[in-house]
């Protein structure tokens, strides 16, 4: 009988207690922001959205093999004649034109690991988050500023360049024989 | 105006009970008292009774439908197995049925009904309370020990254990 | 308020049958405004209440002004475009009916809210006791949902929901038996003529003995027990029903359910506010105050402090639901039976000696 | 007097289910509101995590073991990287041990953090979700100011980290530490919750005396972490079987003492759980205060450039993560890839005692075990 009378005047006491500690809140600040006018400050080392300097890639690859998902795809093609590659701000020359560099952001982990092998300091992560997109295709970046015709030309160019090392390559073996 | 009232509760009232007792889903059955039970309460308010149509909403549909509902709904396959009531002893059931309707039929033509005046509806929660404390209070204590009982009762069988 | 009701019973000069037919339509249509917007009021209170106690914002955009008060509006516009399913196994008829009557119930309910002296229910020698048995209707409607759902978690919802609401119109039921004790009668006027004492919030029954005010708090734990809100929400406890018996519903169907629950809260409140606050009874009566040029129109009408007095009850409510974790189903039956029950027929006979002692009767 | 006949209900709670914490499938088979026998369906969320730790170089693994158990990734990433130094033999260096610590540590909180919210939501309490929010968003500013990430960090490198901690994360650090329970007025979070959650007498009521686990049960099981412990049994591998510098602190196991019922209930994790998060930020304190006394360096100076462990090693290493033990078997074949990883899960192995805790009790108790046990299905399901 006590224990009822206990249990009861238990229950109604923490339960005021329990109340007490939410009615403080009426006189805390809010936590939170109000998201699309203000904005949590991101720090600038934040991992949001990967981001590639293509005037600073010289196509090592070195990305591409360090990626565990394999979401970084990059085409290299020899510079055509009227491409006029600058070195890159590390003072590298440019040997290799990039023509394809794509990165898919719905694949990509945010693991940053193919941010440390980069020679050239060219792909980085930036506290940029908001990147949403209405199709899943448009989250394939490309990076490389080159529109289809102009890869087109380049990969004639380039299987141009094949065919004449085949050639050559054929004429070689020929005169070996 | 009343009159218009009047007849729709006592269509509700007896379409509703009709399909208590004709529909072959159990579960429509019982839904549709709930129909009956407003449907009578408001005939009890048109009597100048809003105390016993109050406690018939209250009893009735707040408590004992529920409770109907609940044995219902805790039957075995409720919607497919269809339980008529058509099927056993029909003859005697409708045999039963029109003798009993020519009986009441028989006394309700043939009795003199008391005829008084329209009088406007008085508070009626004093009388009964003064009646049920003082005229009848035997009878009201005698009823309520007899309910505690079945309470008492109830709970005894439905809480006994497996030997 | 009181001229229009005049209006409508001189019967508009029309014969007497449409005089009744556009009276009934044009009350329901009222009520169901009160109600609608009771409930577009209620729910943006609660979100901004929960958005207070947990540091948040809470709506802050659809609006007038930056507190985001269109947001139910919003809301509903989205909620009444949502397409109607009615899922294939499910009992169509009681499907489609049971919203209604729960809705039907709540309103009916409303119909009798005294706003006023001279609101029906009020005149009504029984006025309160019609709001409660009313009030029990809306369980029929809730268990309709569960079975017609054909869905096992809906079935839960519904049998703890009849379980719930018949064990705790009892505890409601012995606390009006003491409230009557003080009043004399099941009257709304009569109930709150004998709280406006002159004395202010001293007249109330809530401070007229020790033993009131306990009933006042049992009261309003049955109440919230009576609308399914936490900590009673079992009815359609999310972590484990997923959302009970309205699992299944969508859109406007889902609406009716919502409207109805909000809508007890506030009849909760009517309730309590009539009981033990003083209804529609001001706090104060003060000359004066009706001369203030706006706000002197509120304060000097009757339906202002009921509603004022409501929305404090519907507060506090949401106040319990942003702070108190759920009851489970035996500890449920616990409270209301082991609990309320000897707590408040305690009540009525302490009150009766006290009554005897300093001769109240 | 026989009982009246009843009969079971089979009903399938979940994989959307709002408080199986992910997509578990539980059959369950009831008696009213009783649950007579529990099965859990696994596999909802299979990501053959294994497989491809075995086409990945050692190094590139450490981002798919954030996934696993996202709520505590720092601990995964250590735990991982822990058995693969041992496999190919690094040395790490005191600095990144200390700074290892206390990232571990401050992860542990962040999950019981969650833990507490989500087992508050599943007794029905919205408010202390967003309180354990309120305080883990504070960690998770501080993982974002030093590696960049909030949730999957990628941080704890083999032999090293990925970011030295930035300036002024030492004084954020005391500053939260601080807030969180070390405060003189009263005001600081543990208490608030202990108030708000732990003592209500409904959430007692609901949780003291209810699925108890035995020690015995528990051991052959193999459930380990918290709900072990509170079990009564202080087994607890920072303090078991030391590793790291977990011997350089001074600190407690918690264990359950069936404070509000008996050993082993409900009541017991949860207070387990509260009382690791006050013994967490106890050593992350003091892994702060000795910090400045450790040699600073780089801390990717140990970071091997190719890892080759020699052909036919195999290790088994394990840790204590917030959910219980942590295991890596790797097995190498002298490539730069692991020839076989098994991952050995704590909640895994600890939902597995879920039908024997929860079966005889009600629907709504078995909310609150499952809560109690505080899965990750990203990792039951790998």
């Amino acid at each position: 009988m006590k224990n009822y009378f206990i249990n009861v005047w238990n229950a109604f006491y923490t339960a005021l207690v329990g109340l007490k500690v939410t009615f403080l809140h009426l006189f805390i600040k809010s936590v939170t922001v109000k998201y699309p006018l203000e904005r949590d400050k991101v720090p600038a080392n934040s991992r949001m959205k990967l981001e590639v300097d293509w005037a600073d890639c010289i196509g090592c690859k070195a990305c591409e093999r360090a990626c565990p998902v394999q979401c970084i795809h990059i085409d290299t093609s020899k510079a055509l004649p009227e491409d006029n590659l600058a070195a890159t701000k590390n003072g590298t020359a440019r040997k290799l034109l990039v023509s394809n560099f794509t990165i898919d952001l719905s694949e990509c982990l945010y693991c940053a690991l193919c941010v440390y092998p980069c020679p050239e300091d060219c792909i980085n992560m930036t506290p940029n988050y908001e990147f949403g997109k209405y199709d899943r295709k448009l989250l394939i970046e490309q990076f490389a500023p080159f529109s289809d015709d102009d890869r087109a030309k380049r990969q004639a160019f380039e299987e141009e360049l094949k065919k004449k090392k085949l050639a050559e390559k054929a004429v070689k073996t020929k005169e070996k024989e | 105006m009343k009159e218009l009232l009047f007849v729709f509760f006592a269509v509700i009232t007896v379409v509703s009970a009709g399909i208590v007792s004709f529909s072959r889903n159990l579960i429509y059955s019982v839904f549709s008292l709930m129909a009956t039970f407003i449907g009578v309460a408001a005939l009890y308010v048109f009597l100048a009774a809003d105390f016993i149509a109050l406690a018939q909403i209250m009893v009735y549909v707040g408590g004992i439908l529920v409770l109907l509902i609940f044995g219902v709904m805790l039957t075995q396959k409720i919607s497919t197995v269809t339980i008529t009531h058509l099927s056993v002893n029909r003859v005697w059931i409708v045999f039963l049925g029109l003798l009993l309707l020519g009986g009441l039929g028989y006394t309700i033509f043939n009795t003199s009904w008391f005829t008084g005046e329209m009088r406007a509806a008085e508070p009626t929660v004093k009388a009964i309370g003064n009646l049920l404390m003082g005229k009848y209070l035997l009878a009201f204590e005698v009823a309520s020990v007899l309910l505690l009982g079945a309470l008492i009762g109830a709970a005894t069988i439905a809480r006994k254990e497996e030997q | 308020m009181q001229g229009i009701i005049s209006l409508f019973e001189s019967g508009l000069g029309l014969p007497e049958l449409w005089a009744f037919v556009i009276g009934v339509v044009v009350f329901s249509l009222l009520i169901f405004l009160f109600i609608a917007l009771f409930v577009i009021v209620a729910v943006w209170l609660e979100r901004k209440v929960s958005a207070v106690i947990q540091d948040r914002w809470g709506p802050m955009r659809a609006g007038l002004t930056i507190q985001g008060e269109l947001q139910t509006i919003a809301d509903t516009v989205k909620l009444l475009m949502k397409e109607d399913i009615i899922p294939k196994p499910v009992d169509k008829l009681l499907f489609i009916l049971a919203p209604f009557i729960v809705f039907t119930a709540t309103f009916m309910v409303f119909a009798g809210i005294p706003l006023g002296p001279n609101a029906y229910s009020g005149t009504f020698d029984l006025g309160l006791f019609y709001l409660i048995a009313i009030s029990s209707l809306g369980v029929i409607g809730i268990v309709m949902a569960g079975w017609a759902s054909n869905n096992k978690w809906s079935l839960y919802g519904a049998m703890r929901s009849v379980a719930q609401i018949v064990s705790y119109e009892i505890p409601i039921a012995l606390i009006l038996i003491a409230v009557v004790m003080y009043s004399g009668s099941f009257s709304v006027k009569e109930i709150i003529a004998t709280q406006d004492t002159g004395y202010g919030i001293f007249g109330w029954f809530l401070f007229r003995n020790p033993f009131m005010f306990v009933a006042a708090i049992l009261f309003l734990i049955a109440g919230t027990a009576e609308n399914n809100r936490t900590p009673f929400d079992l009815p359609e406890s999310e972590s484990e029903l997923i959302a009970g018996f309205h699992t299944e519903y969508t859109g406007m169907r889902f609406a009716f359910f919502f409207l109805a629950e909000y809508a007890n809260m506030f009849v909760v409140g009517v309730l309590l506010a009539i009981l033990f606050l003083g209804g529609y009874a001001p706090i104060w009566h003060v000359a004066a105050l009706a001369d203030i040029p706006v706000l002197g129109w509120f304060f000097g009408s009757s339906g202002f402090w009921i509603i004022l007095k409501a929305m404090l009850v519907v507060i506090i409510q949401m106040w319990f639901r942003w702070t108190f974790p759920r009851l489970r189903v035996d500890q449920l039956m616990y409270t209301a039976w082991k609990v309320l029950i000897p707590f408040t027929m305690a009540i009525i006979v302490l009150n009766g000696i006290w009554m005897k002692l300093f001769n109240l009767i | 007097m026989s009982r009246i006949r009843t009969e079971e209900m089979i009903i399938n709670m979940g994989p959307h289910h709002p408080s199986t914490h992910g997509v578990l499938h539980l059959v369950l088979h009831t008696d009213g509101e009783v649950v007579t026998k529990i099965e859990p369906k696994i596999g909802y969320l299979h990501r053959t995590f294994e497989k491809h730790a075995e086409n990945l170089q050692y190094n590139q693994v450490v981002p798919y073991t954030d996934r696993t158990d996202y709520i505590a990734s720092m601990n995964n990433n250590w735990t991982y990287a822990m058995a693969v130094e041992k496999l190919a033999g690094v040395e790490v260096p005191e600095y990144v041990e200390y700074l290892r610590v206390i990232f571990g540590e401050l992860n542990r909180l962040a999950s019981h953090l969650l833990f507490f919210g989500a087992f508050g939501l599943d007794s029905g309490a919205f408010t202390p979700m967003l309180f354990g929010f309120r305080e883990r968003e504070k960690i998770l500013d501080l993982f974002e100011m030093t590696c960049g990430a909030r949730l999957l960090y990628n941080y704890i490198w083999i032999g090293g980290l990925s970011h030295d901690i930035p300036p002024g994360f030492i004084e954020k650090t005391y500053d939260f530490l601080n807030d969180f329970y070390l405060r003189k007025d009263g005001k600081d979070a543990l208490t608030e919750f202990r108030k708000l959650l732990t003592a209500n007498r409904i959430f007692i009521e609901r949780n003291a005396d209810v699925g108890i686990l035995t020690k015995e049960d528990a051991i052959n099981l193999g459930v380990t972490g918290p709900a072990l412990r509170a079990t009564g049994f202080p087994w607890d591998l920072r303090k078991t079987e030391p590793y790291s510098i977990y011997d350089r602190f001074d600190w407690e196991v918690a264990v359950g003492r069936g404070e509000y019922g008996s050993i082993g209930d409900n009541m017991d994790r949860y207070l387990v759980r509260m009382k690791e998060m006050e013994e967490s930020a106890k050593l992350i304190k003091q892994a702060l205060d000795q910090l400045p006394s450790v040699k600073k360096l780089d801390v990717r100076s140990a970071v091997p450039n190719r890892i080759r462990p020699p052909k036919g090693k195999e290790i088994y290493f394990r840790a204590e993560n917030p959910r219980g033990e942590l295991g890596f078997y790797i097995r190498s074949d002298g490539s730069p890839k692991p020839a076989r990883l098994k991952m050995r899960s704590p909640a895994f192995c600890n939902l597995s005692a879920l039908p024997a805790m929860a079966e005889g009790w009600m629907l709504a108790d078995l909310v609150m075990i499952l809560g109690s046990l505080d899965i990750v299905l990203g990792e039951i399901d790998r």
